[in-house]
């Protein structure tokens, strides 16, 4: 774990505040996967375990007016940038309530209020929106951040290739958080890459970088500073590569053909939840309470949200095209 | 479809593996690429297995990179392979879709005959599984547009388990467009099934009233209707077009000019779908035999929902055809 | 078209680099951005003296990389700019078409409506220069497939100069499609030509017999035919459709209730090009009317060839136009 | 000038012969920018003056089981792998004797005998099928190495990216020929690219790279020879950045406001004819009639296309559609 003095801001709150998030993400997601079996929630579904110290570790440093690009995989970063628990799961169940009002599921969760972007289901998709998002408050003169988050797979796509060019080459306040599990479905990262420290390949068009150890969320914490410092005092990308794993299955149609459970297995041990929570309880910075309290919020919480979920309204069938335009189309 | 002696239960999925298998082991240019074609068993399972008998090397998992593999398929089919290469879903074939359109279909015509791409393309169509608007459309009436390559849509178990041989055959680019739908679509087929033609469509109902001509994922529905509709004294005849370019136009106009009326289902967006196509030949070709203007059963033209219930809405259902065909017949 | 009191000579390419100027000086939220926009001038010369004017930060340069500025746009106008992007050629931008079709197209409807792409994507098409098979294609009817976004087609002076602003008002993503033979076409416009609507077909001509339905680069040439109809007393309406998507049905209903009779001229290849959807719609909604099937004329299905004599025969020209026309009235 | 020890292989004969064919290929450029004027050549011409050391460099260096993809700059290439001048001219006449049928133009020179697939007009389109023809050639166990040419404005679009990932990734033995002329048409390298040293880019993928000067055909040469050798020996891809300069417009229709007179002709000076004629005196390896001898022959190959290309007859109309699919076809 990283030298307590690294961080100075890790206040007891702080801590329990980053254990927390993360443990919300996993109680619902955990959730999901229930609810999945039971076909309230249908379509793709792909859960983020144990990458939570990724969007918890990044997400909160970011300022309410910057703007986040996500994947499919995306639950985690809406839930730590403060997209409704309720809104986003009556949206994976095809309620009008749903943070999109139903039409996206799992894979487009959407937020306005929150500049959340979405739930980008085309692979390296995100990353020209991102560019465009970082020109337009570029042109505008305004100091805001956009962070893309894309996995390893994404960085052998031409959009990929493209957009951090542009980025560069117009100096563009984005930053490029590639969450490196691994894995591209079953495609292990040596199989997709003949260049496989990702973070090098920032340099290849002069973007400052870093790799960090995604599953310890105090360093990611501590990396997404220097990041999001550097983007907003300098105006120019920069790539953050977060070394992490997907516990679970890439979505629920994956026989995980691809890996071994010894290896599943051996990463559960390194963990981002169960590695922090040892890590405060032996710097006692946790009591057994503490724990006891989050776990009785979060699961109120997320069963606040099934509640709501279930009360929600279809969409009158009527409406199915509207917004196809918008209303106040000539 | 008629019963054959010896025949073998299995899934349209299986159909369409043991196709790939069959042409693996007749032909060693024949090789698998694609996004999780191997180690993972492929995005709908269709290839699961075949990397333990093949290796990695005809059963070759790419990189996401849609434009490069794809583009490479085509330089490998110009250099005398025979590759088959996997999207996983139309909506990522955009990706592609420069090397589909602007090599594969161009360089025989533009080189003087000289070089040609003769690759099969395999992707998955379709809505349907809840996958919204970035997984679930249905664009291969618009990949029919394009000259230079083949467009085919197999519909039956016969067809996922003859067409791709037959396929690769053919001298020129060929997309077989696979509805999502159907993957899990079992029955039972001829154990000794094999390659089947890929250029004519098939009656796959006889019938008097009306001609329903759609292809694919709707064949089944359509069908479904025509049932229906026979409960109503209305035979309809189904035609299941298999073929989406060349469009087999003898075949259509020989169902018309005994039915006089027309309905065509199709999953593509109504307007520019390969309805349209349809219609319009009916018309060139069939104008003075009509009794009623043809009829078409398309998906709204909206992005396809996640909500299951506006998923359904959107595209073509039995109670729409039914609707159609007797609006074509005057008893709505 | 009538002429106005005070008139300025200008080419399509002026016009159209009027509309850019004009928009860029009323909303500084406007930028133009693509290839060689500003320093080269524009690869058809429309962006010529804008970068001197405006600066490389709205006259923005882009390297070759078609789906990360398309995108680039498409984000700029999520967060509230107003982009104009320039796309030289239809064929190249198969390559941005996942940002069109994927995210552009469908990110009003998925998010809710919370979020969209006001932007106005420019392009170069249609064949005529001898550019052949990778630079030559009319995929403008093949866009108006796509729910989501706006297809515009302007074809005279007045619509080049006139639909941009009123394209970037648009609260949706609207495609401009330029036809190559037209930028040099020079005529006169009123000094203070503006803003046009982008929802209505016109009648550039007005006749009873038969209804000449087309836009863009063949209009000219219809215009032509129905001259030459006109000294063989036939008098031709011809109809410029402006719009792709949506299309104003009401006008060419109007036409055909009028004239009974429709020939479509549209440069897409002919299967699956709009004339079919065009064709359908007549059928579906005037079907009762028609004295005759409904004709087209398009272009040949094949990669359009270098050679002028083949390039010439593979896309509609006067002639054939004529043809069909006479062939409507029953006088081939 | 490269020292003479560096080229064993320079004799007086070989270097006469570098010297013609890029002499060749100056004349033919030309004689067909003299025929675009006449109109005798339509469509977009793009000439290669100044670059000709690139492909006389690169291109004998290659066996004739080799295979060339090359772009809509090709007349030097096509000229050098042998493609008969007549055919070429025929072509850009759009005559039926031409290498294509007429149907191509000067962008799309194909010559199956010479095994040169064209003649590409997508910039970056003929990557992923140099990848593609290599992977043939692999799979089959042939050591066929395959020429893939391309200018520097390439290199920013995604399927550049691709390629080079598959090339490496597969270890396919394509050699990259990257022709950078400093513009993109209009936009100079530096407006395109955030990383202006393209040699540079091979390494993000972990292919051997080498950049030289592309303006002294003794070093490309020399170069390609190292290259070629490496590719058909290991099997893997490998990156030749070349660096030239474009003398003329990047096509008819350029204005060049993108670029001074002064620079043009301050490259005038280094360009690869006068530089290696010069250097061929100065070694006294050139006589005046050497020289006059082998542009007689020129003149008289290049009246000879012209004939050739007169006389041709254009394909018959009806023909049109003919080959849009293979007349075997089903
Ligand atoms: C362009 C495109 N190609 C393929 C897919 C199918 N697909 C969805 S997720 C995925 C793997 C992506 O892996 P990675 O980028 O590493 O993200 P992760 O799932 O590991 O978080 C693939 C191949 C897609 N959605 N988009
Ligand atoms: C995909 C694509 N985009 C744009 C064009 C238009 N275009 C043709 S050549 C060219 C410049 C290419 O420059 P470079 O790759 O450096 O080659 P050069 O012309 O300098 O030899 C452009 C933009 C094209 N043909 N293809
Ligand atoms: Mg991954
Ligand atoms: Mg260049």
């Amino acid at each position: 774990m990283t030298a307590i003095t690294d961080k100075p801001r890790l206040s007891r709150a702080h801590s329990l505040e980053l254990l927390k998030q993360m443990i919300r993400i996993r109680r619902f997601e955990d959730k999901c996967a229930e609810l999945y079996t039971q076909e309230k929630i249908r379509g793709f579904l792909h859960l983020y375990d144990g990458e939570e110290a990724v969007a918890v570790g990044v997400i909160p440093v970011l300022e309410p007016r910057d703007r986040i690009v996500a994947t499919y995989r995306e639950h985690g970063h809406a839930l730590v940038r403060g997209v409704p628990m309720t809104t986003a799961l009556a949206e994976m169940y095809g309620k009008q309530e749903g943070c999109s009002r139903g039409r996206g599921g799992s894979m487009h969760l959407f937020d306005r209020s929150t500049n959340f972007y979405g739930g980008n289901a085309i692979v390296g998709g995100g990353l020209p929106l991102s560019v465009g998002l970082a020109l337009a408050d570029r042109m505008r003169g305004e100091d805001t951040v956009t962070a893309c988050f894309f996995g390893e797979g994404a960085v052998a796509e031409g959009e990929f290739h493209e957009s951090l060019n542009l980025a560069a080459l117009w100096g563009l306040p984005v930053l490029f958080v590639c969450e490196n599990n691994l894995y591209a479905m079953g495609t292990a990262l040596a199989i997709s890459e003949s260049e496989t420290d990702i973070q090098r390949k920032a340099a290849c068009y002069r973007i400052a970088s870093e790799a960090v150890d995604g599953m310890d969320v105090v360093a990611v914490e501590a990396a997404a500073r220097r990041a999001v410092h550097a983007v907003r005092e300098s105006g120019k990308p920069y790539f953050l590569e977060c070394r992490t794993y997907r516990l679970r299955p890439h979505s629920m149609f994956d026989a995980q053909l691809y890996r071994d459970k010894a290896e599943v297995d051996a990463w559960r041990h390194k963990e981002p939840i169960v590695r922090f929570k040892g890590w405060l309880e032996a710097n006692h910075m946790i009591h057994p309470d503490d724990l006891a309290r989050m776990e009785a919020e979060v699961d109120a919480e997320v069963a606040e949200a099934v509640a709501f979920a279930e009360r929600g309204t279809w969409e009158p069938v009527e409406q199915l095209t509207r917004f196809t335009y918008s209303d106040q189309a000539a | 479809m008629t019963a054959p002696s010896k025949t073998v239960e299995l899934s349209y999925r299986d159909a369409m593996r043991e196709a790939i298998r069959d042409a693996m082991r007749r032909d060693n240019t024949v090789f698998l690429m694609g996004e999780d074609v191997g180690r993972y068993g492929g995005c709908y399972a269709v290839s699961k297995g075949l990397l333990a008998e093949f290796g990695p090397e005809r059963i070759r998992d790419t990189p996401l990179s849609e434009s490069g593999f794809t583009g490479a398929g085509i330089g490998a089919a110009m250099a005398g392979m025979r590759p088959i290469v996997e999207l996983m879903t139309v909506n990522f074939s955009l990706l592609a879709l420069d090397q589909i359109l602007n090599t594969a279909a161009t360089v025989r015509h533009m080189s003087g005959n000289q070089f040609s791409a003769p690759l099969v393309i395999r992707m998955a169509t379709g809505a349907g599984r809840q996958l919204a608007a970035q997984h679930s459309h249905s664009l291969e009436g618009w990949y029919a547009h394009i000259p230079g390559i083949k467009v085919l849509a197999p519909g039956t178990l016969e067809d996922a388990r003859g067409m791709l041989w037959t396929a690769l055959q053919d001298p020129d680019p060929v997309l077989i467009f696979e509805n999502v739908m159907l993957y899990n679509m079992t029955g039972k087929l001829a154990a000794d099934a094999g390659a089947v033609d890929i250029d004519k469509a098939a009656v796959r109902r006889a019938g008097r009233d009306v001609s329903l001509i759609t292809y694919g994922g709707s064949l089944w529905k359509t069908l479904d209707a025509a049932t229906a509709l026979a409960a109503e004294n209305i035979d309809a005849e189904v035609i299941d077009l298999r073929s989406l370019r060349p469009l087999d136009d003898a075949t259509i106009m020989r169902s018309v000019a005994k039915t006089r009326r027309a309905v065509i289902i199709d999953e593509g967006w109504r307007s520019g779908s390969l309805s349209a196509e349809i219609c319009t030949r009916i018309i060139e070709q069939a104008f003075w035999e009509l009794d009623a203007p043809v009829g078409r059963v398309c998906s709204e033209e909206v992005p396809i929902p996640y909500s299951r219930h506006l998923e359904m809405a959107a595209i073509p259902q039995v109670p729409r055809i039914i609707a159609a065909a007797k609006a074509a017949l005057g008893r709505a």
